[in-house]
């Protein structure tokens, strides 16, 4: 039977990162997974809310976690998974602090609501490598992206921290570099690739995300990179929208592409620029992509 | 820096103990939570600082310190730390703190997280066209990544409208009783 | 503390000697106050006890019986406590059928360290043991009491 | 019998909360009693004397003594009874201090609580039994575990005493870690330099028979008698032919062999001698290595040898020794740094331990003592050193200082800096930790004279940049963040147990801590004992420790086994089991139990019968539980001593 | 049963030759009870007895033929205590020939004595389905198998452990009686603690001490060494006191514990009608429970108590 999970898009898959959340949709279909979107699903309070209290953003992602909990048996679901590292953070802590009996009772008295939150929570990542294998991605290759220099960046919480999140190694993730080599890009070592971006600083301390991002811009472009690819919408709208304030504040040019992992899935997987929604890019993937259909057309 | 007088708040470290379940005494400050913390560049405290501070008792440094509304929460000194104290999991704390005490040195991170947090109450979702008005309101910062929003606009990653979901009263339910338990 | 107020009860204890023989020295080096009413059985190893000396201690008109040996992969003899465990977990099932109350008797590790784990054991078991009250004579027959007695029981108190 | 009650005040320890002359007079009416005292301590020099006069005075068999644990002066009294004429296990002791006196706070309660432990151990007294030690033979060898510089000195002092010594060392040679070192703080002398001598020593010694390439396989008996099966393994080498003449390396065509000797950072030969001064000075074969071993073709090195000492069908053999003492010598191993994600894990080639730079310093290392990076040969200039790499590490299981990194981190600064006066050293630490003769003088050496930078804080993580790499660290003195490129990291790595620590202290029935060192029998007067009669400690299998603190216990444990064996037989504990063969029915029960083998079923009277070996029995007793005719009984424990007992305080 | 007994003859009389000895049941004084028949020649064959009058365990004779060829007839229970003498090896397999019987029920001649009111002519018993049927002067008596028949009748494995050498009749479980009497067990357990006590200084009050119920136990294995009567060690002191009565029940039952297979011969044999396997039966429902063993099953085991895990799943340690 075909795995069938509850799908948490993420505040950001309505705007900033709809690529990201349509071509995810369209990988897990092409792979056989379901996705059973959590109806009315609110915002998971994100750092905002953990940062301001523990107990506001509990009830925040609880909300989400009972929801797919009324639905669970009755959809047969497999568990939650999100692409949004950030989301899942918080709802796997939420997870994580209901086992305290006490906490349990004020979330559930805030809720108004029982909580049961017993629906294993995973990233959409950790289920197409772990569960899936990178392999079943692979068989789905029809133009492999053969000549493509890329660099993974994981960002911070992808797989921090670890026993929480229980996914890769936390300092040297192979998840990605695995996918990507099996979508047929060349995988470059990078040293940076779990090194924080600037997360949510971005719009009040810009310098902090000029200064974090550029590194990373600047250590990729030195692996000789022809992109960065990622999993999370915050480290993709830090390094590709934010880059004129990076390039600004630094004095630097880069002008490599930031892609979503699942956005170059779908292109191996010949489902098109347009599908994958490439133009959403704000740093111009085009030459690059010109440069590997280019590439491919050579070879056929 | 702004001096603050030698004041030792002892009941300060069993407070955050509390808060954030960590046992303070364990760090023996090593600063590989320094080492590897990306923003401590922009720090008043560095991360073993803040650690000493907490261990010492110095409540007023610790909780209007701005180094706790710089933490970009990457998980980097909790997964490092060599007696596996979840240092982010304190700086969460300290933040907490500092919040009901009225010691908020970085207003305007406290204003952004203000802002996003009345979206959400709002909408239920995160309405960032909406958000950013509100945060260029609240701190004055009019100009706050205005250079960004031709480009966010023109690829459409700045929704006009907010998706407000349906059971919207829920929500508000959650805060009012949140803010009903917090008095 | 409550218990050491008003009647004692008797409390047996059968302890190794290399942990938690040594560890109620501890505590009593550390001057960890306990109830009064338990007397100490020393014995080489929890292995030694013979399930049937617990028995003979309840026939005899015991209140409760406290076994206490080293923790688990600690025993001197390194299984003896091992054998103990079984033993006295088969035991576990014959006293309430003949009328022994469960709370009456336990069995516990306490290694020579744990001065402060051998106070609270004795406490909460004295404690535990006082809920339940004297254990219940026989009343038939007297003449075995006379036999096994010391001669002249002493009465200087 | 008649039986004296002695009550001890022991000052105000026991009177301030007993009625110690309550309890002495409560005494006098328990049966067999016949003289009652109370005394203000029992266990001072008029105390004792009280006791020798009473015994004489009132004709004593036994005697009871209320006092303190039996754990503290049980054996001072057995003395005295034996300077009265008595038997020492006509004695009985009541403890009314730690289970009375100091835990109990009401008088009354406890006056009564004294008196009858009194009885209870007067009702054991009247059952006990005259017992006799006995003698057995012991065997005037001694073999010690792990030929490091501790199991060296351990061998060399026994031998010199006049004892047999059997060496077994793992490894194909003697010198353990010492013989990889460079050199040695604080004196900066070399290694090979002091160790050699006594390495030939060993070779020499007519007491000492050695067995390199051999480890333990089982040990069974006793103190004075233990029997230990040594597994020689096949070095496919005749080492009674071979004469380490090295031919046999030169010749061999399989030279991409990684290098243990050298920490892997070298290469060397399939049959190889492991290095110059090595004890025995044999050649063996690296059977993963060999291509004769793996393909079947090859064959090079026996064509050359000239004794003809190659043996390819060479198996493992066991061999059996007698011993009467055992010397566990087995040192420690280095932590395994690629648990360390953040420093590489092991990826970045440039990323080394200490001891591999130790081999780097080395004039007989691969590089014969030039500094090189092992990516790409080039002497590095900047070097940064970190300490405490799997020390002081909760998060990794190693939470206990190594003890010795700080020193020999300092150590290889100072050798740095002259080979490469150009070279600018670094270290990040967390304390400098160097108690010990001229050991701070010599850190601050490094430091003052050459020129060591010394940082105080961890290191977060080691990054690849442009072909060296970025070191981030913290100076907390500073309150920074620190960052240095460096050519060549030096990873202070800790001390932990030797691999298969844990299970040769199950096969010699000792105790070892969570991390796999060994126990000692106390930690402070008897630190190189063990629980075990006869098995003794030396050196870091213990907890990690420095070169002289190693030779130290390998000449203290050396010492123990000297005083053990200068006798020329053993008294044996006569508390132990025995069994009635009247009662026995032979049904093996006892013997299934017994967890020392010290049980075995004989025939008497063509009756099965169970019988025990009085030197194995440790005397726990669970046999005698097991015994459904209570034909097994365990002496100064029996049954009936138990029983009076539990009568005593019941009824 | 008719045709089980003249293949069990025709068996034994093929293996007598070989043999010392073959133990059997004939009939005896009580009608009710078959006794048992040591058989040494043909002759004694035709003597053997077969219905559900077999009552007794005969495996207890087994250890005192040692050194003897002996076979034995042995219900499927009785293979059970067979099984526990081979784990002790205190007989061995080579020299015992087992004749296994497709066993219907046995009777329990207390009960069975009691329901008919008096055991006088009685010339057959035959079980029939959910009754059992007393042939009293010709006349039949009916009664359910819970009024007559031995308590371990219910829920009966039948189990012969692959053991018997030969086998009478057809293999196979034997018949299910559903739900058997309350057991003094259950009985108890509806009591509190004092009662409970109360009910064993009654009950052991009458008891005579006459140790039948020691001599029955086919485990029994101490026999005239009994820690009963010696004084070293003392365990039981000679006085006519409940409580020393109650205490050899005790020591009785810790002996046997792992190794009783509720044989139910130290209640047949008793008496007084003591419910002295009560305590043995409490024990090993608790075996059962944390060391997950039955006794007289497999004779390579080693029972329980001459074991141990390092680790102990089923044992729940109280925290202090």
């Amino acid at each position: 039977m075909s795995p069938r999970y509850a799908y948490y898009p993420g505040c950001s898959g309505l705007g900033s990162s709809l690529e990201y959340d349509t071509s995810t949709r369209a990988m897990c279909e092409s792979l056989g997974v379901e996705l059973v979107d959590i109806p009315d699903w609110n915002c998971c309070g994100s750092t905002p809310a953990h940062a301001v209290d523990h107990l506001l953003s509990a009830c925040l992602a609880g909300r989400n976690l009972e929801i797919a909990d009324g639905m669970a048996e009755e959809r047969k679901l497999d568990g939650i998974i999100t692409p949004c590292p950030s989301c899942l953070k918080n709802l796997k802590t939420t997870q994580r602090s209901l086992s305290d009996p006490e906490f349990r009772r004020k979330v559930e008295q805030v809720l108004g609501k029982p909580l049961r939150a017993g629906l294993p929570i995973k990233s959409v990542l950790q289920v197409v490598v772990e569960d899936l294998g990178v392999e079943a991605l692979g068989r789905l290759v029809k133009t492999p992206l053969a000549g493509m220099r890329v660099v993974p960046y994981y960002g911070c919480i992808m797989v921090r921290p670890p026993r929480l999140m229980r996914f890769d190694d936390p300092e040297n993730p192979m998840a990605l570099d695995n996918l990507l080599r099996e979508l047929g890009a060349e995988v470059l070592p990078f040293a940076l690739k779990t090194d924080c971006c600037g997360a949510a600083l971005g719009t009040v301390r810009k310098d902090v995300v000029a200064r974090l991002s550029g590194r990373i811009l600047d250590a990729a472009v030195e692996a000789g990179a022809d992109a960065i690819v990622t999993a999370c919408p915050l480290c993709q709208m830090n390094l590709d929208m934010r880059r004129p304030q990076i390039n600004r504040a630094n004095r630097s040019r880069h002008n490599l592409p930031v892609f979503y992992y699942s956005q170059l899935a779908g292109l191996a997987s010949g489902q098109g620029e347009a599908a994958t929604m490439m133009d959403k890019l704000c740093v111009s993937p085009r030459l690059l992509l010109n440069s590997l259909a280019q590439h491919t057309g050579e070879r056929a | 820096m702004p001096s603050h007088p030698n004041v030792i708040d002892p009941a300060f470290t069993g407070e955050v103990q509390r808060e954030s379940e960590q046992n303070l005494a364990l760090c023996y400050q090593c600063g590989n939570c320094t080492a590897g913390c990306p923003v401590s560049f922009a720090y008043d405290y560095t991360v073993n600082q803040i650690m000493r501070l907490v261990q010492a008792g110095r409540k007023r440094e610790a909780l209007s310190s701005h180094a706790i509304w710089l933490c970009a929460s990457c998980e980097t000194c909790t997964t490092r730390c060599p007696n596996d104290i979840d240092v982010a999991r304190v700086m969460d704390a300290l933040r907490h703190m500092a919040r009901r005490e009225d010691m908020v040195s970085e207003k305007a991170v406290g204003a952004f997280w203000k802002s996003f947090l009345d979206s959400v109450e709002k909408h239920g979702r995160v309405y960032e066209l909406g958000l950013m008005a509100a945060y260029a309101g609240r701190t004055g910062r009019m100009f706050t990544d205005v250079d960004l929003a031709p480009m966010a606009l023109r690829k459409g990653k700045l929704g006009l409208k907010a998706h407000d979901i349906e059971k919207i009263a829920e929500i508000r339910g959650i805060f009012d009783r949140y803010r009903e338990q917090q008095q | 503390m409550s218990v050491t107020e008003g009647k004692e009860l008797r409390i047996i204890g059968f302890l190794c000697n290399w942990c938690s023989y040594a560890g109620a020295d501890t505590a009593g080096v550390g001057r960890f106050a306990q109830p009064t009413d338990l007397r100490i059985v020393r014995l080489p190893c929890t292995g030694r006890i013979n399930p049937l000396f617990i028995v003979r201690a309840f026939m005899n008109g015991a209140d409760g019986v406290l076994v206490s040996g080293c923790h688990p992969r600690d025993c001197h003899y390194s299984e003896g406590n091992f054998y103990a465990r079984r033993r006295l977990e088969t035991l576990k099932a014959l006293l309430p059928v003949i009328g022994v109350d469960p709370g009456r008797f336990e069995y516990t590790w306490v290694s020579a360290s744990e001065g402060q784990r051998w106070r609270s054991v004795v406490a909460s078991f004295t404690e535990q043991v006082h809920a339940l009250g004297s254990m219940p004579r026989f009343m038939s027959g007297t003449s075995l009491d006379l036999c096994l007695r010391p001669a002249v029981q002493p009465r200087v108190f | 019998m008649n039986i004296g009650v002695f009550v001890c005040h022991c000052g105000s320890n026991i009177a301030g909360t007993v009625d110690t002359e309550a309890v002495a007079k409560a005494a006098l009416e328990y049966r067999e009693v016949v003289f009652a005292t109370d005394a203000m301590y029992a266990c001072s020099e008029p105390g004792q004397a009280g006791i020798v006069e009473a015994i004489g005075t009132y004709a004593l068999d036994g005697v009871v003594v209320a006092s303190c644990t039996p754990r503290m002066h049980e054996a001072t009294f057995r003395r005295t009874l034996e300077r009265a004429g008595l038997n020492r296990y006509m004695f009985e002791m009541a403890n009314i201090r730690e289970h009375v006196s100091w835990v109990g706070k009401d008088k009354a309660a406890n006056t009564r609580k004294a008196a009858e432990l009194v009885h209870m151990a007067v009702e054991k007294l009247r059952r006990n039994e005259r017992l006799q030690a006995g003698e057995f033979d012991i065997a005037k060898r001694v073999m010690v575990i792990g030929g490091g510089v501790a199991g060296i000195q351990a061998a060399l002092d026994c031998a010199d005493g006049g004892l047999e010594v059997v060496l077994v060392e793992r490894e194909p040679s003697i010198g353990g870690k010492m013989s990889k070192l460079d050199k040695t703080f604080p004196t900066v002398d070399c290694s090979s330099c002091i160790l050699g001598p006594k390495m030939v020593d060993v070779a020499q010694h007519p007491n000492i028979t050695l067995y390199a390439l051999s480890e333990v396989d089982s040990v069974d008996g006793f103190v004075g008698n233990f029997n230990v099966t040594v597994r020689r393994k096949a070095a496919y080498v005749d080492w009674d032919a071979c004469t380490g003449c090295g031919e046999c390396a030169a010749k061999c065509p399989s030279k991409k062999t990684p290098d243990r000797f050298n920490e892997f950072i070298g290469l060397t030969t399939a049959i190889n001698i492991p290095f110059p001064q090595a004890i025995p000075k044999k050649a063996s074969i690296n059977a993963n290595a060999c291509i004769k071993l793996t393909k079947g073709k090859c064959g090079a090195c026996a064509k050359v040898c000239p004794t003809g000492a190659i043996r390819f069908d060479q198996k493992d053999e066991l061999v059996t020794e007698k011993v009467g003492a055992i010397i566990a010598a087995t040192g420690y191993d280095l932590f395994d740094f690629t648990k360390y994600g953040e420093y590489g894990g092991g990826r970045y080639p440039d990323v080394i331990t200490a001891m591999q730079y130790e081999r780097l310093l080395s004039a007989s290392g691969p590089t014969e003592g030039h500094i090189r990076r092992p990516s790409d040969g080039a002497e590095p200039r900047d070097i940064v050193f970190i300490q405490c790499v799997g020390s002081r590490d909760k998060s990794i299981g190693r939470p206990y200082c190594t003890g010795f990194c700080c020193m020999y981190t300092a150590k290889q600064t100072i050798l740095t800096k002259d080979h490469m006066p150009d070279s600018q050293s670094y270290v990040f630490y967390m304390d400098i930790r160097s108690p010990g003769k001229n050991y701070d003088e010599f850190t601050r050496r490094a430091m003052e004279e050459y020129g060591a930078k010394y940082i105080r804080g961890r290191v977060s993580a080691i990054q690849p940049k442009n072909g060296r790499y970025l070191v981030k660290g913290a100076d907390t003195l500073l309150g920074r963040q620190v960052e240095i490129e460096a050519d060549l990291v030096v990873l202070a790595v800790g001390a932990e147990a030797a691999r298969g620590a844990g299970e040769l202290a199950e096969k010699l029935r000792i105790s070892y801590d969570p991390y796999g060192f060994f126990l000692e029998g106390h930690p402070k007067l008897k630190p190189v004992e063990t629980n075990t009669a006869g098995v003794y400690l030396a050196g870091s299998c213990q907890g990690p420790k420095d070169i002289p603190s190693s030779v130290a216990q390998g000449g203290a444990a050396a010492a123990k086994a000297l005083s053990l064996l200068s006798k020329d037989k053993l008294a044996s504990d006569p508390q132990v089991s025995g069994v009635k063969l009247a009662r026995c029915i032979g049904c093996g029960k006892c013997e299934s139990v017994c967890p020392f083998g010290a049980i075995e079923m004989i025939e008497f009277r063509g009756m099965p019968k169970a019988s025990i070996i009085e030197t194995v029995c440790q005397g726990c007793g669970v046999c005698t539980a097991a015994c459904p005719q209570g034909a097994a009984q365990l002496r100064h424990f029996t049954d009936n001593q138990i029983l009076a007992e539990v009568n005593a305080l019941c009824l | 049963m008719a045709s089980s007994l003249d293949e069990l003859k025709t068996a034994i009389r093929k293996a007598l030759p070989g043999l010392d000895v073959v133990i059997a049941w004939t009939a005896g004084p009580d009608a009710l009870s078959h006794a048992p028949l040591f058989i040494t020649e043909e002759a004694d064959v035709a003597r053997i007895e077969w219905d559900p009058r077999c009552s007794q365990n005969l495996a207890g004779y087994l250890p005192g033929l040692r050194g003897k060829k002996a076979g034995i007839v042995a219900k499927g229970c009785d293979v059970r205590s067979i099984v526990e003498l081979l784990q002790e090896k205190l007989i061995d397999r080579e020299d015992v020939v087992i004749f296994g019987l497709d066993c219907q029920g046995a009777v329990d001649a207390r009960s069975a004595r009691a329901a008919l009111g008096s055991s006088r002519g009685v010339r057959d018993v035959a079980i029939d389905g959910a009754s059992v049927c007393f042939s009293v002067n010709g006349e039949p008596r009916f009664f359910s198998p819970g009024e007559v028949l031995q308590s371990k009748c219910f829920g009966c494995a039948g189990a012969d452990a692959g053991l018997c050498d030969h086998f009478a009749g057809e293999r196979g479980l034997p018949p299910q009686f559903g739900n058997p009497p309350e057991s003094t067990l259950e009985r108890l357990e509806a009591m509190d603690m004092e009662e409970r006590l109360r009910f064993w200084e009654t009950q052991m009050s009458r008891c005579i001490r006459c140790y039948a119920c020691r001599s029955a136990c086919p485990l029994c294995v101490c026999q005239d060494h009994c820690a009963a009567q010696s004084r070293e060690p003392h365990w039981v002191d000679q006085t006519d006191h409940p409580r020393e009565k109650l205490m050899f029940q005790a020591i009785h039952a810790l002996h046997t514990a792992g190794r009783c297979t509720e044989c139910g011969e130290c209640e047949r044999a008793c008496p007084m009608g003591l419910p002295v396997m009560t305590l043995k039966r409490a024990l090993n429902r608790r075996i059962k429970d944390v060391f997950d063993y039955q006794a007289g099953i497999d004779p390579n085991q080693t029972p329980p108590l001459f074991e141990f895990r390092e680790v102990e799943t089923n044992i729940k340690e109280r925290e202090w």
